[in-house]
């Protein structure tokens, strides 16, 4: 399969408005909270106060006596898992066993009739607690004489000789760098660092479980993987997978965060335990204070140039405090910086465990936090050699068949492109605003492709139902219509997408790393193009003539001599020609195509206060070919709107005890409508060749460049250097008070 | 435990339920009535995804009360359309995208109802500043707030 | 927890006296995200938006009477409250989203006795006096006297803020309030700062400086307003040396803590900052208005 | 002979040797050589890396075909948000 050149789509490429778009509209949609059972119970949990503490004894007799209260579970009711079994960190996780690893660690759920009786009785549990020595921050992790986090880590994707507080390791080496750093005209070296950030989802994490007499479970869940929470939960649970049926409710935003799971199984043991639904909804202070952010960091990055420019070596050590436990695979994404031809190179990330909530990925994962480092040690060479920020990364950029930090070449991608079309933007040529500065920076990610299906039925008046399973986040029901209408030659109105559960197609791994447009909607290619072939020989016995004498042309078959016979009447005469319409087609995809970006921002620092107004801000992403242009700018615009909140405002601020402060939305401050200006995107498309329609996946590239590219523009307005996230008006200040 | 029989109008229909009295509005709009297009994002009046117009105004449902809606006359995301017509804003967000996920769009909806509803004509910065208590965690706003500067033309087009 | 909706004054009295531990509301704005936090719940929760006094904005006499749970939007709506208190106008503007604004009250956010509050440095400023009610009648007393810590005020439990007076601004009056947030909207103020200033021909005659969210409660700013009192006001606004007093004293009169929300350091300094640019617009706006 | 390419982390099993030829008709069974070759390091790429061939990254590369000419380079697992 490759892409053709230069092609032209009757569909692809089209903005319709998307098929789940009037549920949503109306207040129709139904997201797991939405559910109720009849005689449904609700959930609370007692969570940890303490980061680190030996859980002595768990008295639940009181609560379990309370009023409404129909079931009690702790870490006793799952069974142990070994701790080398993939999902022991998840099972954890889930409910403490022994020890507690974060404030905030759930170590019991109870089941009552009402939410109020439910909280009264988890108050009422009462826990007996030996305190442990708690490590917050990524150096004490990493201090020689630390303590440990978590017993039961061990080193991953390394030998390793016992429990540690290194959760994993990334080394990619080329050339000699110290021979680069000798001969270099400029080198600089700098050290950054990133706060814990959350994903933000609008949508607390929920779901509702009915284990029926038969002990199989019922759940519905709002996450990224339907068949990820059937196997984790199972695999918690101590279950075969296929006790547990996962119909996807709607999913309120998840940014990676909606990878893992944290109620279901809890809520199916209090499920079985009760012989009620258990409908279990976290609070907002529960999604901060318990499920997954992104890691804090600590980046050292030393580059070195000649004078006119080239960027002959790069060492970096990246150290991710990735929280109480890992599940957190690979740092990759630190590589992704690796976006220049650096001849020598030596890069080396670390994840770190810290008592605080275990990470789960967010959007580009790693990459970020190195790319702000990165991107900001290029701008001030690029300063030093007074160069422009965009010519010096052209000079660099990776172009197909340059390495990866890993050393595999890179295949066709985008870079170069996406520099070029910031260059030759209105915003690049028109001047900087009278008391503004302007920043550049950049990135890329990688994607994946992994496992998918897609079943598609010609239904009998001529319309086609398109079912997968990778829950839409963003709008990618739209683009399985857009492909299989311009396969099918259909209106895209007549096909309706739909994304079924754990039983009703077949296995479909995460929506995570742009991969649910790229190989999910490879499947829902390869599905219709056999059904066009069946249609085709459908046609064939119905004209009378020989099915290779049929051809497709735009929703109809035709052959010499016959009047072309449209999709409808095929399927009007689908029983007398060899029954249902239908086809289904399942992959593991490989050739995902990395997404690289290249942001420009204008940006206002009132030097009296540090406060930072973002005035312009214009995104330009390799998207290979896209797909639906309004959901690509989308989730550019998105994700550039989380970066902006990363560079300026949003952190975990942690007291002593290892308590979140600041554990609503009210003081974790992601970025609302009056802070942000329009986001201009200019779509680049190098389709990828490893795609019938060159996609790529675009959801996660977006929020790698915003925090360089501002920190860039704080450097040109103020003459200062930001190295630490967030760029918060106090910080701000502080530093220009050190001027 | 004791519960308040609570009489009002919801969309235009005279309903009533019966709700503790620390029930909040939002939980018996979404529990007693089965109007589960406001949402709970926080609980704590900071991301608007609970939003209605409680006689005329808009409110966070999170914070008021049950039994404050006694006699009151309350619109949800549910009553925005005109039987199958969706509203201008409706129709806007969805020509222009402006939804990703759709978990704060109930709220943004309702926002951005009371916005033109007081101001037909608002500036960028108005609507800005306008939905400032909806948060969307999926669009970076930008869509957003083109739709609903397009649904005040197509409003303001109507002759209203 | 009971809900209960009383029509008058004495209603609320009584309920409150029969139910001890009772809380009033009125956009419970604060107090839902209190309960929420799991601080626990009273017995009766008393809704005081029934009682049409509470509720209403009256201008006679040369006195603004604003009822004590008048939801803030439906001052910031009124004209000439507005033009007569610009600087309250805008402080009050500034309780949350257009969400909150429908629910926020003077009152309640004098009497939830947060130091950050926005409304309650320009309250100050203006001299507002609060009517409290009492167990057996009412009591006058300033506004500044109701917040006397952090959570805590001078009102007995039973009482309740009726309704806030203030006196027409003298002519020639400016005032403005300013406060820090990271944000653009939905913050708590790291620092705010109203200033209300009155001027007779080129200089100002009467100063008055209040800081929020930089110690236990709202602060005057003594210094400040000495060195305002007598400066002189030509087309240029204040002067750089009355402009720099004023900031020196503000961020010498501050008495912060480090939080989530800012540092010592950065409190003191941006308090400096804020000051001298709201005493820039009042002085503007006096000068308009005189 | 494929040509394996290791990650830096790996290549102390090798002595510090990045790319070698090991004989094998699928990554599976170059992995098992290598592990024949040098003990410990073939658990550590079935259970901690994916293999880059031809450009493509494979998570679960163990019966994809190989030929004389094919590069594959072991890289740390990926995943994405």
């Amino acid at each position: 399969m490759t892409a053709t050149e230069n092609p032209t789509y009757t569909w692809v490429g089209t903005r319709p408005i998307r098929h789940d778009g009037y549920d949503k509209v109306v207040g129709k949609a139904r997201f797991a909270a939405d559910l109720d059972l009849p005689g449904q119970l609700h959930t609370a949990y007692l969570r940890s106060p303490h980061p680190h503490a030996r859980i002595l004894s768990i008295d639940t007799d009181a609560a379990a006596a309370m009023p409404g209260v129909r079931a009690v579970v702790t870490g006793a009711d799952f069974p142990d898992l070994d701790p080398m079994n993939p999902n022991f960190d998840v099972s954890v996780n889930v409910m403490a066993r022994d020890v507690v690893l974060y404030n905030g660690h759930a170590i019991a759920a109870v089941a009552a009739s009402t939410r109020a009786e439910a909280r009264s009785a988890a108050a009422a549990i009462d826990v007996e607690y030996e305190l442990l020595p708690a490590i917050l921050s990524l150096d004490e992790s990493t201090a020689d004489d630390a303590p440990l986090v978590n017993e039961n880590n061990i080193t991953r994707f390394v030998e390793s000789d016992g429990p540690s507080n290194l959760a994993t390791v990334n080394v990619n080496e080329r050339g000699d760098v110290e021979a680069a750093f000798a001969d270099a005209d400029l080198v600089v070296e700098r050290e950054f660092e990133t706060a814990w950030v959350h994903q933000g989802y609008i949508e607390p994490h929920a779901c509702v479980v009915d284990v029926g007499p038969d002990g199989r479970a019922d759940i519905w869940a709002s996450s990224q993987g339907h068949f990820m929470v059937r196997a984790v939960t199972a695999a918690v649970l101590g279950w075969e997978p296929s006790r547990i049926k996962v119909t996807p409710a709607e999913i309120g935003g998840g940014f990676g965060g909606k990878t893992t799971i944290y109620l279901e199984p809890v809520a199916a043991r209090l499920s079985e335990k009760s012989g009620r639904p258990v409908k279990s909804v976290m609070s907002r202070d529960e999604v901060l204070r318990a499920t997954g952010p992104a890691p804090a960091a600590k980046v050292r990055v030393k580059i070195g140039a000649t004078s006119d420019g080239d960027l002959t070596a790069i060492e970096g050590w990246l150290g991710y405090a990735v929280g109480s436990a890992n599940d957190f695979a690979g740092l990759v994404g630190a590589m992704s910086v690796a976006s220049y031809k650096f001849p020598n190179l030596k890069l080396e990330a670390i994840g770190a465990l810290t008592n605080t909530p275990k990470t789960a990925a967010y959007r580009a994962p790693s990459a970020p936090h190195a790319a702000f480092a990165v991107e900001s040690v290029i701008d001030e060479i690029a300063q030093q050699l007074d160069l422009d920020p965009i010519e010096i990364r052209l000079r660099n950029a990776v172009v197909e068949g340059d390495p990866t930090a890993m050393g595999m070449p890179h295949p066709r991608i985008g870079f170069v492109e996406c520099l070029e079309a910031i260059r030759d933007s209105e915003h690049y040529r028109s001047p900087v605003p009278e008391g503004a500065a302007r920043g550049i920076g950049t990135g890329f990610w990688f994607n994946i492709g992994e496992q998918s299906s897609a079943t598609v039925n010609v239904n009998e008046d001529g319309t086609a139902t398109v079912i997968t399973g990778s829950p839409d986040i963003g709008g990618s029901r739209a683009s399985m219509a857009l492909m299989a209408a311009e396969e099918l030659g259909i209106d895209v109105y007549r096909i309706t997408p739909v994304v079924a559960g754990t039983e009703t197609v077949g296995f479909t791994d995460i929506t995570e790393g742009s991969r649910a447009t790229f190989a999910t909607g490879m499947a829902v290619v390869n599905a219709c193009r056999e059904l066009v072939e069946d249609l085709k020989a459908r046609a064939a016995t119905i004209l009378g003539v020989e099915a290779e004498a049929v051809d497709w042309v735009d929703g109809e078959a035709v052959a010499d001599g016959k009047d072309p016979l449209p999709l409808a009447a095929i399927a009007a005469k689908a029983k007398s020609t060899g029954g249902p319409l239908t086809e289904t087609a399942s992959l593991n995809a490989g050739g995902a195509g990395p997404s690289f970006a290249v942001h420009c921002c204008d940006l206002a620092v009132d030097e009296e206060t540090g406060h930072v107004e973002i005035l312009r801000y214009t995104t330009a992403q390799d998207a290979g070919t896209a797909i639906h242009p309004s959901y690509v700018e989308g989730q550019m615009q998105g994700g550039t709107a989380q970066g902006i909140g990363w560079a300026l405002n949003e952190e975990y601020v942690y007291d002593d005890e290892g308590a979140m402060q600041n554990a609503g939305f009210l003081d974790y401050r992601i970025p609302v409508a009056s802070d942000l200006p329009m986001i201009d995107t200019i779509i680049v498309e190098v389709p990828n060749p490893a795609h019938p329609y060159g996609v790529r996946g675009v959801g996660e590239t977006g929020i790698v460049p915003p925090m360089a590219t501002i920190a860039n523009a704080i450097t040109r307005a103020t003459s200062v250097r930001m190295t630490s996230l967030p760029m918060s008006p106090p910080k701000i200040l502080e530093r220009l008070g050190e001027r | 435990m004791s519960r308040t029989h609570v009489t009002c109008t919801v969309n235009g229909d005279e309903v009533d339920f019966l709700a503790a009295d620390d029930t909040s509005l939002l939980d018996a709009l979404r529990e007693e009535l089965g109007l589960t297009g406001a949402k709970e994002g926080c609980g704590t009046g900071d991301c608007g995804a609970c939003s209605i117009l409680l006689d005329g105004r808009l409110n966070c449902s999170c914070l008021v009360f049950a039994p404050e809606a006694e006699g009151r006359d309350i619109v949800t995301v549910e009553g925005l359309a005109d039987g199958d017509h969706l509203h201008p804003l409706q129709q806007a967000f969805l020509e222009g995208a402006a939804l990703q996920c759709g978990v704060c769009t109930p709220g943004f909806l309702v926002a951005a109802k009371a916005l033109l509803d007081e101001n037909p004509d608002p500036t960028e910065t108005e609507i800005r500043y306008g939905l400032a208590g909806n948060l969307c965690r999926c669009t970076g706003y930008d869509k957003i707030v083109r739709a609903v500067q397009e649904a005040a033309v197509q409003l303001n087009g109507a002759g209203k | 927890m009971k809900y209960a909706a009383p029509t008058t004054v004495d209603d609320a009295r009584s309920l409150l006296a029969d139910n001890p531990g009772s809380r009033v509301f009125a956009g419970a704005t604060d107090l839902v995200p209190q309960f929420r936090g799991g601080r626990p719940s009273p017995p009766l929760l008393v809704d005081l938006k029934h009682i049409d006094r509470l509720m209403s904005l009256t201008h006679e006499d040369g006195q603004w009477t604003v009822g004590a749970a008048l939801p803030t939007s439906q001052l910031t709506g009124n004209a000439g409250f507005t033009a007569a208190f610009p600087g309250l106008a805008e402080a009050a503007g500034l309780i949350g989203s257009d969400q909150i604004q429908n629910r926020s009250s003077l009152g309640g956010n004098l009497a939830n006795a947060s130091p950050a509050a926005d409304s309650v440095p320009a309250l100050l400023v203006n001299g507002a006096q609060a009517v409290v009610a009492t167990a057996d009648g009412t009591r006058t007393v300033p506004a500044r006297d109701i917040a006397t810590g952090p959570g805590q005020t001078s009102l007995a439990e039973g009482e309740f803020i009726i309704e806030f007076t203030l006196a027409d601004p003298p002519a020639g009056t400016g005032e403005a309030y300013l406060r820090m947030i990271p944000r653009s909207e939905m913050d708590i103020a790291i620092v705010g700062a109203a200033v209300r200033l009155t001027v007779d021909g080129a200089a100002v005659t009467d100063a008055r400086v209040v800081l929020g969210a930089v110690a236990p409660t709202a602060v005057s700013v003594p210094d400040a307003e000495a060195a305002l009192t007598g400066a002189a006001l030509t087309d240029g606004g204040l002067d750089d040396a009355t402009l720099a007093a004023i900031a020196d004293a503000a961020s010498t009169v501050c008495n912060p803590i480090d939080d989530k929300r800012g540092t010592i350091a950065y409190r003191r300094q941006v308090a400096g900052v804020l000051a001298k640019r709201a005493a820039a617009i009042a002085a503007e706006r006096a000068r308009n208005g005189a | 002979m494929p040509r394996v390419h290791l990650m830096a982390d790996h290549r102390r099993f090798t002595d510090g040797v990045a790319t070698l030829e090991v004989e094998g008709a699928t990554v599976g069974a170059v992995i098992d050589e290598l592990e024949r070759r040098y003990p410990g390091l073939g658990e550590l790429l079935t259970h901690g890396a994916s293999a880059g061939i031809d450009g493509v990254i494979h998570a679960d590369p163990q019966y994809l075909a190989v030929g004389p000419d094919t590069d594959i380079w072991f890289v740390a697992p990926l995943s994405g948000g």
